[in-house]
């Protein structure tokens, strides 16, 4: 039982450890279609997570969980994304990132900052989810920054997801999920949002005839004259 | 051919008046319901006063306050019938005037404190309201102007049922302005006192921008409004500190609070501020200049003459009420700024042509006069000289009073003569003596009571506020008592100028020859009910200043209910002689002088007048021979007034061109030169566009952060989350 | 009970209808129904909560106590009246061909969404699911904002969607530390997420967890009040969309934002030594505030204006929980209801406004007052109120919020003084030229229905008078239950 | 018996004020070595003008008529609480010197109205430039009457000149400056050079005689009289507030011929000095007459410093 405690330890650190690393790539990846397979990636690796913990932990609600992840953030999106690029025809867009290398610097500086924060917080907690929340949190923040340092639309949605992802993993991991019908909840959200956001790319589409966020930026505050 | 001329004017102003003294019954007349009503509800009236004792002065009050809100309830239906505004309105306001007059004169007669809660408000907190002397003093000083506006008003208002204007507007407005006045002097809670008085800043506004279709107006009403409102937040902060130190909102409460020197030194700036930039006091007198022109004259009447005094009231009742114990820096502080007021105010009227304006920036001046009474009064109760301070304190409570009779008298003329001359420019009028003769007359005492000159009521509020400032040998402090005969010397300068500015007024408006197509054939017609609201105020004007000493009892009483102490024993209290101190240190006796003067006129009347057997002829005007004699001869009221502006040049902003059209290229034969003056509040300048500059600047600049860039707007989030990560660990 | 659960009931089943029928000539007076319905049930729930105190479900799932009861109250109010204006208006909008009936479906649809996520908010006593419905109601109202299909509401649209997803999804993290925090000492399960629970047993959790755990709550749930610097999606959006629903979510939308940081806040600063939460709150408010003042004065489009001015105004509410003595959370609460209130009664007048000028550009819209006087006098009563008038209840509430901050932060009184008198300036130098001066000529009046608007304002005007017994129970428990104490 | 003396006293006023004038003309021709006409020419030209025909201009209302008596009785009344002779008589409690500062205000007053009446460019100069002098003077006027007041500790005329009187002979500094200032102030309201020159017939430089161009016959005759009288109100006033020595304060006949003898001694003085200044010194233009009344302002504001730290210290 020892052994399998720490072998248990061991396997969820080096699963968040690769879920940190995924986001990282995906700052640093360029092209959208590669982007969302990363991005499937991590849906999947989230869901292998949730499936051990639920096995170690046997909470049956936790299996509901991970199927459910699979499906929707392994799967579901990330097809849905890949037709929308090719309905779009953007599998050849680059989406180059400016100073890739500061950028990266600046989010291994931020993992390190999200450790400093959370110190505090995993010292409180078990073994097994020590510096879980540290590595969840920062996934959450290089989320963020994946959102801020690209310019495609589909980009800001990967971000986002990658966000819910690692707040997903985060409730997983430290806590063994959130009650069922939280879950659910933030399951259909995320749905409903993946179709809003496909809805979306063909509204922008048609009023600005591309997906660059940059060129949506009629409504601003300074005049031309200042 | 004198004796005729002046008996004419006389017999004309004796017929006048009696008209007018017949009007209102005339009025009622021809509506007896009304006068039935009327007389029964004073006899009701006068019955329940006999019961009631000083216990009235608050029933009497609301019931003012009501006559004020029906009137401008029942005035909502005069777009359909006018006859409503004209009559019914105006006539509640009148009743309310009257109902004022007798709950004011009862607290101050009776020197009552009456309380009364209405449970409205706030759950813990409901509406308080309390009369005494000193409201009681405030409310006679409303109700009086109430009575003549109400008794002009009908008759001025006919111009606008022909125009474009709601006149419900016009009749609502006035009515919830007046409540509202009336309502801030019953006030006893923070709280309602602040309801009170927006409603009062809210409804002259409308009043202000009630002719809006010029944009010069709505700029008005937008100054007016954006300083009432600044004013109104200096305010509740200065409640704010005394709720804070106190236990409570109600004014009961806050007489308790125990405040630290710098605290209530913060309070009374805050106040002073607060209700200075109502009053108008220089340099926070911006908007008055502009937003009393604008109104109709009647309210300007009530804008000018009452709205202002509330403001004093307002500070006074902070000051010397609930601050209680005073500091003399405070005094320094007020009587400065009064003095600065009162040559500013009266030098920047002198520069202007319009009527109305150059009244408003008098306004200017006698509040500037007011607060040096109050400032002297807070140094000599600050200094332990309590009954010196009395007298400082009467002055103001004096002069204010004058300054709403003789004010709302000038504003009300200024209204006669801008409907009847259809000229607002005084450039332009002239030699309107012969076509309005009463209104000149009643103008003419206005003029007089305002630039201070005896026997008439300007004078003897002056009069008094030198005496306090004489009083200086009593103060402790050397630089004190050699600094307060200086702003004594700013107060005399004043007057002098306001006299220069009358002079300018009347000579201009009255005298001379027509300037223009319109004061030629301004229509001869002058109405009774004008003559008769007017003539009331000139009245006053006269009694006032021949017989000041009941006021100045009646004040004394008010001072001992404020501040415990009345004038010093010493003071004379009969019924001729004015000696606030003792009859050997001063003594006027405004009677006597008005009956001696009286006296030698009739003798050199008499004895210098020749007899018929020299009469005068009437002869063209000698003028050194100059020949014809056409208006354009005429010394113009900017030609009156350019010494002044050569001499005080510093304090104003002055933009002066001459351009010369010549007919020959070297420009030697002049064919024809026009003039162009342009003279602006130096103030502007200093105070009130760096601060438009910096508005604007920092406008400018914090909108740089809608960049319009989501991804801008993705990194604010991100480093608010960082930042506040950092600073919670 | 029954109540409650009909509360949830009757928007939830309205939605799929209207999705159907929306089109309908008579799908605005459906919606008038279904609203008035539930107004009706709210006010009895109202009721039997003034009688029987607390309201809790056995299973505790459902939470209605004196904090909520008259949010719920209001949420229906307001949605009601919206939802009448709303009718002719869209029906405008469709006439000169701005929307088809394929939208209107969608907008109906989407408004019975939108309360549901609405009452959700209120009622629920889970975290989580408070978090749930606050992410339903943006994903309602998102679609709404792009209703016209123009570049600039779907840019609008997309801003508001992005940011907000962001800032819930921060929300979630806080709410997610919130539950592992309680999970140390409740174990895991759904009365970790419990408010009641967690209200009760704050005080035995980790403070650092629940610092951090309030950091991004405050955070996520203030992008959705709009407090700067997370405010940017605010006036695209409200300018952008539709006018109702720009009536719906400043009136409603912002209130139960806020509603949720109160609630975290209630249970944090147990956990919390010291006043870090309250100082939090104070400095966003503040921040917001004075911000917000200097927006007004650059503005072109007169919603752009408005919107920025709930900004201010939250801020302001924000401002003075963050204060926190029982004076200033009544100050806030009184706040909240009059400023809803009045925002969406001027929000109404704006729509029609726009209507009559054909534009929402400032300086293209003259002499209201000459062209309707209705809607003219409409707008500058209720920019009065709005602006802190008396005797407007919003001026009751700024004069306490005024009183509250000089009893505690002297000091900081000075900034507010500054920034309500830059407001002032920057709402009535764009108002002035706009209610008067001449009727320009094209300029024609509409068909409006100016009922909602003076019954709002009606409103406010009696709670600046006096405020009626009721709900100065209301208020004073409300003020009680968050700060623990009576005012005054 | 007092009221009697009163009157009597007043009556002498404005009686011998003419009689001044004259005085004054005469010292002036000596001073420039001209014939003078005799003392009493004043008078004749007053009966004269009282009986010649009144000429009126076109389109003079009833102010144009009444100005004049105002004028007058204005003057007489102030004249009435100027102690001549003796302290303490019963008029002097009407009014302090303060009202005496308002009289004048009020004669100024009508007599620039009664200027822009016809509507003659003259007469709208003559107006303006009187209210402008006068304007300034006032507190320069009114500062050295404070200083007087202040040390006194009154206003009230007769009352200050008795204090005056009953205390030892002291050298005060302040009423050295203050009674410059008073002096300076004089000369202004007067009409004398250098400020104003009453003989002038260049109109462009007159100030006083340009509000009264178009009077003539008992109208001149009124107003001529009362400049006389405020002239000799100035004078007396410099004479008993700064030189009380020899007033009557009882109404014994010895008492009140040594008065008499007195003020005729003391008027000598003051006039002797005053035309002196007149010969010596040149008209000014009109924008340097704010200088001059500055000046006397700030020797009046030296004589109020100058006893509030000197003096009381």
């Amino acid at each position: 039982m020892e052994t399998l405690t720490s072998l248990y330890g061991q396997a969820v650190l080096l699963l968040a450890a690769l879920v940190l690393f995924t986001s990282f790539v995906m700052l640093a990846q360029s092209r959208v279609t590669a982007l969302v397979n990363l991005f499937a990636l991590q849906g999947i690796l989230l869901a292998a997570t949730t499936a051990l913990v639920a096995i170690v932990q046997n909470s049956p609600h936790l299996i509901i969980s991970a199927t459910l992840t699979l499906g929707l953030k392994g799967v579901l999106i990330p097809l849905l994304l890949h037709w929308l690029i090719l309905r779009m025809g953007l599998h050849r867009t680059i989406d180059e990132v400016k100073r890739p290398l500061q950028l990266l610097l600046g989010a291994a500086s931020l993992v390190v900052f999200s450790y400093y924060v959370t110190l505090p917080v995993v010292e409180l907690s078990e073994l097994e989810t020590r510096n879980i929340i540290a590595a969840s949190a920062a996934t959450l923040l290089l989320g963020m920054l994946l959102m801020i340092s690209h310019r495609q639309a589909i980009s800001h949605v990967v971000g986002f997801m990658a966000m819910e992802n690692a707040l997903f993993f985060s409730a997983v991991v430290s806590t063994y999920g959130m009650p069922l019908v939280v879950e659910l909840g933030v399951a259909f959200d995320v749905m409903v949002a993946a179709v809003i956001f496909g809805v979306f790319f063909f509204q922008i589409r048609e009023s600005i005839d591309s997906l660059d966020v940059d060129r949506l930026s009629r409504l601003t505050e300074i005049e031309d004259n200042e | 051919m004198i004796r005729n001329l002046v008996a004419t004017t006389i017999r004309q102003t004796r017929l006048k008046a009696r008209q007018g003294l017949s009007f209102a019954s005339g009025e009622l007349k021809s509506h007896p319901q009304v006068l039935i009503a009327l007389t029964a509800g004073l006899v009701l009236v006068s019955a329940y006063w006999g019961i009631e004792g000083k216990d009235a002065a608050l029933p009497f009050s609301l019931l003012a306050v009501a006559f004020s809100l029906a009137s401008g309830f029942l005035g909502l239906g005069a777009d359909r019938h006018p006859r409503l505004l004209r009559h019914a309105s105006f006539l509640l306001l009148g009743l309310s005037g009257i109902a004022g007059l007798l709950g004011g004169g009862t607290a101050l007669i009776g020197r009552a404190a009456v309380d009364l809660s209405l449970p409205l408000g706030l759950p813990w907190l409901d509406w308080n309201l309390h009369i005494d002397a000193l409201s009681g003093f405030f409310l006679c000083v409303i109700s009086v102007v109430l009575l003549a506006v109400s008794v002009f008003g009908p008759h001025y208002v006919r111009e606008y049922e022909h125009g474009t204007h709601p006149l419900s507007l016009l009749a609502l407005a006035t009515g919830l302005f007046i409540a509202g006045m009336q309502l801030v002097l019953l006030a006893a809670d923070a709280f309602f006192f602040m309801i009170a008085w927006e409603l009062m800043s809210v409804a002259s506004y409308f009043l202000v921008a009630y002719t809006h279709e010029h944009a010069a107006n709505r700029h008005a009403a937008f100054i007016y409004l954006l300083m009432a409102e600044i004013g109104a937040l200096f305010i509740i902060l200065a409640y704010g500190v005394l709720v804070g130190f106190g236990d409570g909102f109600t004014f009961a409460a806050m007489k308790q609070a125990t405040l630290t020197p710098l605290w209530a030194s913060v309070a009374f700036v805050l106040a002073l501020i607060g209700f200075g930039m109502k009053a108008g006091i220089v340099p926070l007198h911006a908007w008055l200049p502009e937003a009393h022109p604008v109104a109709p004259s009647h309210i300007s009447a009530l804008m000018s003459g009452v709205m202002l005094k509330i403001a004093v009231y307002g500070f006074i009742r902070f000051t010397f009420d609930l601050l209680g114990d005073l500091l003399w820096q405070w005094g320094v502080v007020v009587l400065v700024l009064g003095a600065a007021s009162a040559v500013l105010g009266v030098l920047y009227a002198l520069m202007q042509h319009n009527l109305k304006r150059l009244l408003a920036y008098h306004s200017v001046e006698n509040i500037g006069i007011i607060f040096m009474g109050l400032g002297l009064a807070i140094l000599f109760y600050s200094d332990g000289h309590p009954t010196l301070g009395a007298i400082g304190l009467i002055a103001a409570l004096c002069h204010t009073l004058n300054h709403a009779i003789f004010k709302s008298l000038l504003f009300l003329g200024a209204g006669v003569i801008l409907q009847r001359s259809h000229e607002s420019d005084i450039e332009r009028m002239g030699g309107l003596i012969h076509r309005m003769p009463v209104t000149a007359v009643l103008f003419l005492i206005g003029c007089i009571s305002i630039s201070a000159l005896p026997p008439f009521n300007g004078f003897v509020s002056e009069w008094l506020t030198y005496q306090a400032a004489l009083q200086v040998s009593a103060l402790d402090s050397g630089v004190l008592r050699s600094f307060v005969p200086v702003t004594a010397a700013m107060l005399a300068l004043s007057g002098g100028l306001a006299a220069a500015c009358f002079v300018k007024v009347f000579g201009v408006v009255f005298l001379g020859k027509p300037r223009s197509h319109h004061a030629q054939h301004t229509r001869r017609l002058e109405s009774s009910a004008a003559i008769a609201g007017m003539g009331w105020l000139a009245g006053l004007c006269l009694l006032l200043g021949v017989l000041p000493t009941p006021l100045v009892r009646l004040l004394e009483g008010l001072t001992v209910q404020l501040t415990g102490s009345g004038l010093p024993e010493t003071a004379s209290r009969g019924w001729m002689w004015l000696a606030p101190v003792s009859a050997d240190t001063a003594s006027y006796a405004a009677l006597g002088v008005m009956l001696a003067m009286g006296l030698a006129w009739m003798l050199s009347y008499e004895w210098l007048h020749p007899g018929h057997e020299h009469p005068e002829r009437e002869a063209y005007p000698w003028d050194c021979g100059f020949g014809a004699l056409t208006p354009r001869m005429e010394y113009t009221a900017s030609a009156f007034a350019m010494p002044f502006r050569r001499i005080f040049a510093d304090s104003f902003v002055v933009h002066e061109e001459i351009e010369k059209q010549s007919a020959d290229a070297d420009g030697l034969k002049v064919t024809g030169i026009r003039y162009r003056l342009h003279v602006s509040d130096l103030l502007w300048r200093w105070f009130y566009e760096p601060v438009e500059r910096w508005l604007r600047w920092s406008v400018r600049h914090i909108g740089r952060l809608q960049t319009g860039n989501i991804r801008v707007y993705l990194g604010y989030s991100f480093f608010t989350l960082i930042f506040l990560l950092w600073v919670i660990s | 009970m029954i109540a409650l659960y009909l509360l949830l009931l009757i928007p939830l089943l309205a939605m799929p209808v209207l999705a159907l029928v929306g089109h309908k000539p008579w799908a605005g007076r459906f919606n008038n129904w279904v609203n008035a319905a539930t107004f009706a049930i709210s006010v009895i729930l109202a009721l039997i909560v003034l009688r029987a105190g607390t309201l809790i479900s056995d299973d505790h799932w459902w939470l209605v106590d004196s904090f909520s009861v008259y949010l719920i109250a209001l949420t229906a109010l307001v949605g009601l009246t919206t939802g009448i204006f709303s009718g002719p208006y869209m029906e405008h909008e469709r006439e000169i061909g701005r929307l088809t009936h394929r939208r209107l479906r969608l907008y109906y649809a989407m408004y019975q969404g939108f309360m549901l996520a609405m009452y959700l908010i209120l009622v629920t006593n889970n975290m989580g699911i408070l978090w749930v419905a606050m992410e339903g109601a943006t994903l309602a109202t998102v679609l709404l904002v792009s209703l016209y299909r123009t570049p600039e509401s779907v840019e609008a649209a997309w801003k508001y969607f992005i940011l907000c997803g962001v800032g819930i999804a921060q929300a979630l993290f806080g709410t997610i530390l919130l539950y592992f925090a309680a999970s140390q000492i409740l174990g895991t399960g759904d009365e970790a997420l419990e408010w009641t629970t967690l209200y009760v047993h704050a005080s035995e959790f980790d403070p650092t967890v629940m610092k951090i755990a309030f950091v991004f709550l405050l955070v996520g749930y203030g992008t959705k009040v709009g407090l700067v610097p997370l405010h940017s999606w605010l006036p695209d959006a409200h300018s952008e969309g539709p006018t109702p629903m720009s009536a719906i979510l400043s009136g409603l939308l912002l209130n139960d934002a806020l509603y949720a940081i109160v609630r975290s806040k209630m249970i944090v600063t147990q956990a919390v030594p010291g006043p870090l939460p309250g100082y939090l709150m104070m400095g966003f408010g503040l921040l917001s505030f004075l911000v917000a003042v200097f927006f007004l004065h650059r503005q072109r489009n007169i919603k752009r204006l408005f919107s920025y001015s709930s900004i201010e105004h939250m801020g302001t509410m924000t401002f003075a929980f963050g204060i926190g003595t029982p004076l200033a959370t009544f100050a806030a609460l009184m706040h909240m209801t009059v400023h809803s209130l009045t925002k969406s009664a001027i929000f109404v007048t704006v729509g029609h406004a726009s209507q009559i000028a054909g534009t929402q550009r400032m300086d293209k819209i003259r002499g209201l007052i000459a062209t309707q006087p209705q809607v003219g006098w409409g707008l500058l009563v209720g920019t009065l109120a709005i602006a802190g008038f008396p005797p407007f209840g919003v001026f009751v509430s700024e004069f306490l919020v005024l009183v509250a901050t000089m009893e505690s932060y002297p000091w900081l009184a000075l900034p507010l003084l500054l920034g309500l008198a830059i407001a002032f300036g920057g709402l009535f130098r764009h108002l002035h030229p706009i209610v008067f001066g001449r009727k320009p000529e094209g300029q024609k009046p509409v068909q409006a229905n100016m009922m909602p608007v003076f019954a709002h304002l009606a409103l406010v005007l009696l709670l600046g008078l006096a405020i009626p017994g009721v709900l100065a129970d209301w208020f004073d428990h409300a003020a009680q239950l968050i700060s623990g104490g009576m005012p005054q | 018996m007092a009221w009697l003396l009163n009157l009597l006293q007043v009556i002498l006023f404005v009686a011998t004020a003419p009689l001044l004038a004259g005085w004054i003309k005469k010292l002036k021709c000596w001073s420039q070595n001209r014939m003078a006409p005799s003392v009493l020419q004043p008078y004749r030209d007053l009966f004269k003008l009282i009986r010649k025909e009144t000429v009126v201009a076109e389109g003079a209302s009833w102010i144009f008529h009444m100005a004049p008596y105002i004028i007058f009785s204005v003057a007489v009344l102030a004249a009435a609480i100027v102690p001549l002779v003796a302290v303490q008589l019963p008029t002097a409690r009407l009014a302090d010197v303060i009202v005496l500062v308002g009289f004048f205000a009020l004669a100024r007053f009508f007599q620039a109205l009664a200027g822009l009446d016809i509507g003659t460019a003259f007469g709208g100069m003559g107006s303006s430039r009187e209210m402008t002098v006068a304007s300034l003077a006032e507190p320069a006027m009114l500062m050295a009457v404070f200083t007087l007041a202040v040390s006194m500790s009154t206003t009230n005329l007769s009352a200050a000149i008795a204090t005056l009187l009953h205390e030892p002979l002291t050298i005060r500094p302040s009423f050295v400056f203050a009674g410059l200032g008073l002096a300076l102030v004089a000369v202004a309201e007067t009409g004398c050079i250098p400020v104003d020159n009453p003989a002038t017939h260049l109109e462009l430089t007159m100030i006083h005689e340009a509000m009264i161009l178009e009077y003539s016959g008992h109208h001149l005759a009124l107003i001529e009289w009362a400049a006389q009288i405020r002239m000799m109100i100035y004078a007396v006033l410099l004479a008993n507030i700064f030189m009380p020595w020899g007033l009557a304060d009882n109404f014994g006949l010895a008492a009140l011929g040594w008065g008499m003898i007195a003020i005729l001694v003391k008027l000598v003085g003051i006039t002797v000095v005053l035309v002196l200044a007149e010969a010596v010194l040149a008209k000014m233009r009109l924008f340097r007459a704010q200088h001059f009344l500055g000046f006397a302002y700030l020797l009046a504001l030296l004589g109020m410093l100058t006893h509030v730290i000197l003096e009381v210290g």
